[in-house]
């Protein structure tokens, strides 16, 4: 066999294999979701994931071991003021490595973020990512510290909850 | 993935030391290039010395590149990266103002630091000078509040306003800039100032 | 060869790659959840109330205003020109023909936050593009284009023009004193015309 | 050194700044910071009430705490250790020959006070507005870049005994 077919047959066992590396290398990505939109989706309608102010303080004070707050916040607001016994995973390391085993254990996790907006988007998040087991925490920090710890009330209405209308409708009059 | 310290939260005190660090290295730059002499950056518009001209485009051409690449390779988030701000009015006017003030006093706020951390006197008095003019702009700040406001045009491109993309046009400005480069040093040679050069 | 020469060639031959390379753009790629998470960290999906209280007196067409809420809410109170998308009907036939499209800026709304946001997610998890979020919902809309506050200092400039564009905002969408809405639609013009939503302070401000 | 080289290395300074903070370089704004807290530090009630001086200092910010102050700081630093290695480290006033220190001096001010004031009005000097923006193909740095040189070519004529 003359060298130039051996070159080149060098060369093309290091391209397959490097095509070998290359594909294995894209189809295990690890961070591919494993909960497919659709059936989210069916869960978000039938169940609700929010756990109010009211139930999370009964929760803290029965010291229910069954559930784990996490705060997605940094580490300074943390360090500011968090619920109690609540962990910190701010929310740029929530897919780490370090992490998995927690999120996967059976606790019930419950997250919490300033208000619920970037807890719910860690919720869904996760969830895709195919963790189990999780609620937000409805009105965050900010409800948390405000009404609960300083005031030890709750008002009623539940203006800890994102989705109430805090507005009279009546009062805009619409120009269409 | 950049840019590290927007999106990794990172501590006033790290951001602080990295501002430290990089102006070590903007000034250590700086001074390298020859722009702690007033003398020398004055030549860019007598043509004798257009090392201005040189430094000024290669380093914001290696930079320009270098986001292009990263942007590319996701390695930096262009859309957190600071663009400024376009003023129409105040930035032509401001423009015009300190392009008086480079050529009677011979610095910028940047090289004067740099030159006055190796002794130059006359680079201290710039630097005094340019607290006393901010200290004026401050001052009147009513009188420029409008012209100051004025035709916001937000964080626009070049490229978006030629309507080009953003790859083109750095090879738009890298055109530009090597024939400027060739005509600088076409200047150098006929605009030569033995007695200067050699002194600074 | 002198130092000019090797740095032209250098610089026009990544002139040239740069200007040949595609643009990138990143919500083109189908995404997995490290992607996600830098998105929602990032946050350029939210859009304020101000920006889309202009695009509507400005009637932009760019924007598509998509009410997440159920039918009876939407009946209630809607903003103008939104369409109807509740959350339950999210992924049917229909919607899919709104909310997959590259053509226009999709903006969901709900009451808060939260359920645009779940909205959004799932788009963004099936790989759908061109889908914002109103930041704060109606509730959000209500505090600050009908009620604005006035800015407590009148130190800053850019609170206080704020404040004037929403103030004018506020007469053509409830429609008091509609004899000036032409003068309210001038005053209207929000001189905040940001794109992005996590700003870097950068020059030498 | 070979101003080519420098400007590399200038850019991938400026590049790294843009890698790590999202922002370019800059250098009037640390001297505004300056300004600032010298106006608070005499009287912090004037500086609290002017539309300018109030939005530096609000919810007790130190304006000295600020990344254009240490980056300017790193900049003394890094200029000066230059100058030593390259032996330039001397007490000097630079001018054309054909005029006195004095005048150098006097001229100096008033180039200073010139750039000051433009680099406020023009948000940016050098530094900050035309090469950070010029790297991001931002039109405002290409405008005060232009403004800026033009000016400067402009008005060579009628210094030119400053400097040759």
């Amino acid at each position: 066999m003359k060298r130039p077919y051996l070159k080149l047959l060098g060369l093309i066992i290091v391209l397959m294999l490097a095509g070998l590396v290359f594909t294995s290398l894209k189809t295990r990505n690890k961070y591919r979701f494993k909960k497919p939109a659709e059936e989210l989706h069916s869960e978000l309608i039938k169940s609700n994931h929010f756990l109010s102010p009211q139930k999370a303080l009964e929760i803290i004070n029965q010291k229910d071991g069954k559930y784990l707050f996490i705060d997605i916040r940094n580490p300074r607001e943390y360090d500011n003021f968090h619920v109690e016994g609540a962990i910190n995973i701010p929310l740029p390391q929530i897919l780490d490595d370090q992490y998995a085993s927690l999120f996967k254990n059976d606790k019930i996790k419950v997250l919490y973020s300033n208000e619920s907006i970037k807890a719910d988007e860690a919720w869904l998040l996760l969830t895709q990512y195919g963790y189990e087991n999780l609620l937000v925490l409805q009105g965050g920090a900010n409800y948390w510290k405000n009404n609960v710890i300083s005031k030890n009330v709750f008002d009623r209405k539940g203006d800890y909850d994102d989705e109430k209308l805090k507005f009279d409708i009546s009062k805009i009059k619409s120009a269409r | 993935m950049g840019p590290l310290i927007p999106l990794n939260d990172i501590s006033e005190e790290i951001n602080l030391l990295v501002a430290f660090l990089i102006g070590i290295g903007f000034g250590f730059s700086l001074e390298q290039a020859g722009f702690s002499s007033s003398r020398k950056l004055a030549g860019m518009f007598y043509g004798y010395d257009t090392t201005v001209l040189k430094v000024f485009f290669t380093a914001a051409i290696t930079a320009m590149i270098g986001l292009t690449l990263f942007n590319e390779l996701g390695m930096i988030d262009m859309s957190i990266v600071y663009v400024n701000d376009y003023f129409v009015r105040s930035a032509i006017i401001g423009g015009i103002i300190m392009g008086a003030g480079f050529i009677i006093g011979g610095f910028c706020p940047g090289t004067s630091a740099c030159a006055a951390a190796i002794g130059k006197i006359d680079a201290m008095y710039f630097l005094l000078g340019s607290l006393i003019g901010i200290f004026i702009f401050g001052q009147t700040f009513p009188i420029w509040e409008e012209l100051y406001m004025a035709d916001h045009m937000g964080p626009v491109k070049i490229s978006d306003t030629l309507g080009v993309k953003d790859g083109v046009m750095v090879l738009i400005v890298i055109i530009v800039a090597t024939l400027m480069f060739w005509l600088g040093e076409k200047a150098e040679k006929r605009f030569k100032r033995e007695d200067i050069t050699k002194e600074i | 060869m002198s130092t000019r020469v090797i740095l032209t060639i250098v610089f026009i031959s990544f002139g040239l790659i740069a200007a040949i390379l595609p643009e990138k753009d990143y919500s083109s790629q189908e995404l997995d959840a490290k992607q996600l998470l830098h998105e929602i960290q990032v946050e350029n999906y939210m859009i304020s109330a101000d920006e889309i209280a202009e695009a509507l007196i400005n009637e932009d067409p760019e924007y598509q205003l998509i009410d997440v809420r159920s039918e009876e809410e939407f009946k209630q109170y809607s903003l103008p020109g939104a369409i109807n998308i509740p959350f339950e009907k999210l992924f049917d036939e229909e919607s899919l023909a709104y909310i997959d499209q590259i053509a226009r800026k999709n903006v969901f709304y709900s009451n808060g936050t939260t359920k645009a946001s779940e909205a959004w997610m799932l788009a963004k998890q099936k790989g759908f593009q061109n889908n914002y979020i109103l930041r704060g919902g109606l509730n959000n809309w209500y505090k600050t284009i009908i009620e604005p506050n006035e800015p407590a200092s009148a130190d800053d400039v850019e609170a206080y023009y704020e404040y004037q564009a929403r103030l004018g905002a506020k007469q053509f969408f409830t429609g008091q004193g509609a004899a000036q809405s032409s003068g309210a639609k001038k005053k209207a013009r929000a001189p905040i015309k940001r794109k992005k939503k996590k700003m870097v302070a950068g020059g030498c401000s | 050194m070979n101003p080519y080289l420098a400007g590399l290395m200038l850019g991938v300074v400026l590049l790294a700044a843009f890698y790590i903070t999202g922002r370019g370089l800059g250098a009037s704004g640390a001297m505004k910071s300056v300004v600032v807290s010298s106006v608070a530090a005499v009287s912090r009630d004037y500086a609290e009430s002017s539309h300018y001086y109030s939005k530096y200092i609000a919810d007790g910010k130190n304006p000295m705490k600020s990344w254009l102050v240490f980056e300017m700081l790193g900049v003394l630093v890094g200029g000066f250790i230059s100058g030593a290695i390259s032996g330039r480290l001397k007490f000097k006033i630079e001018k054309s020959p054909k005029i006195t220190n004095r005048k150098r001096i006097i001229l100096a001010v008033i180039g200073g006070i010139l750039f000051g004031f433009g680099s406020q009005l023009g948000r940016g000097c050098t530094s900050g507005a035309a090469l950070s923006g010029m790297a991001v193909l931002s039109l405002a740095g290409y405008v005060t870049l232009m403004a800026i040189f033009g000016t400067g070519f402009a008005m060579a004529y009628f210094f030119r005994k400053n400097w040759i």
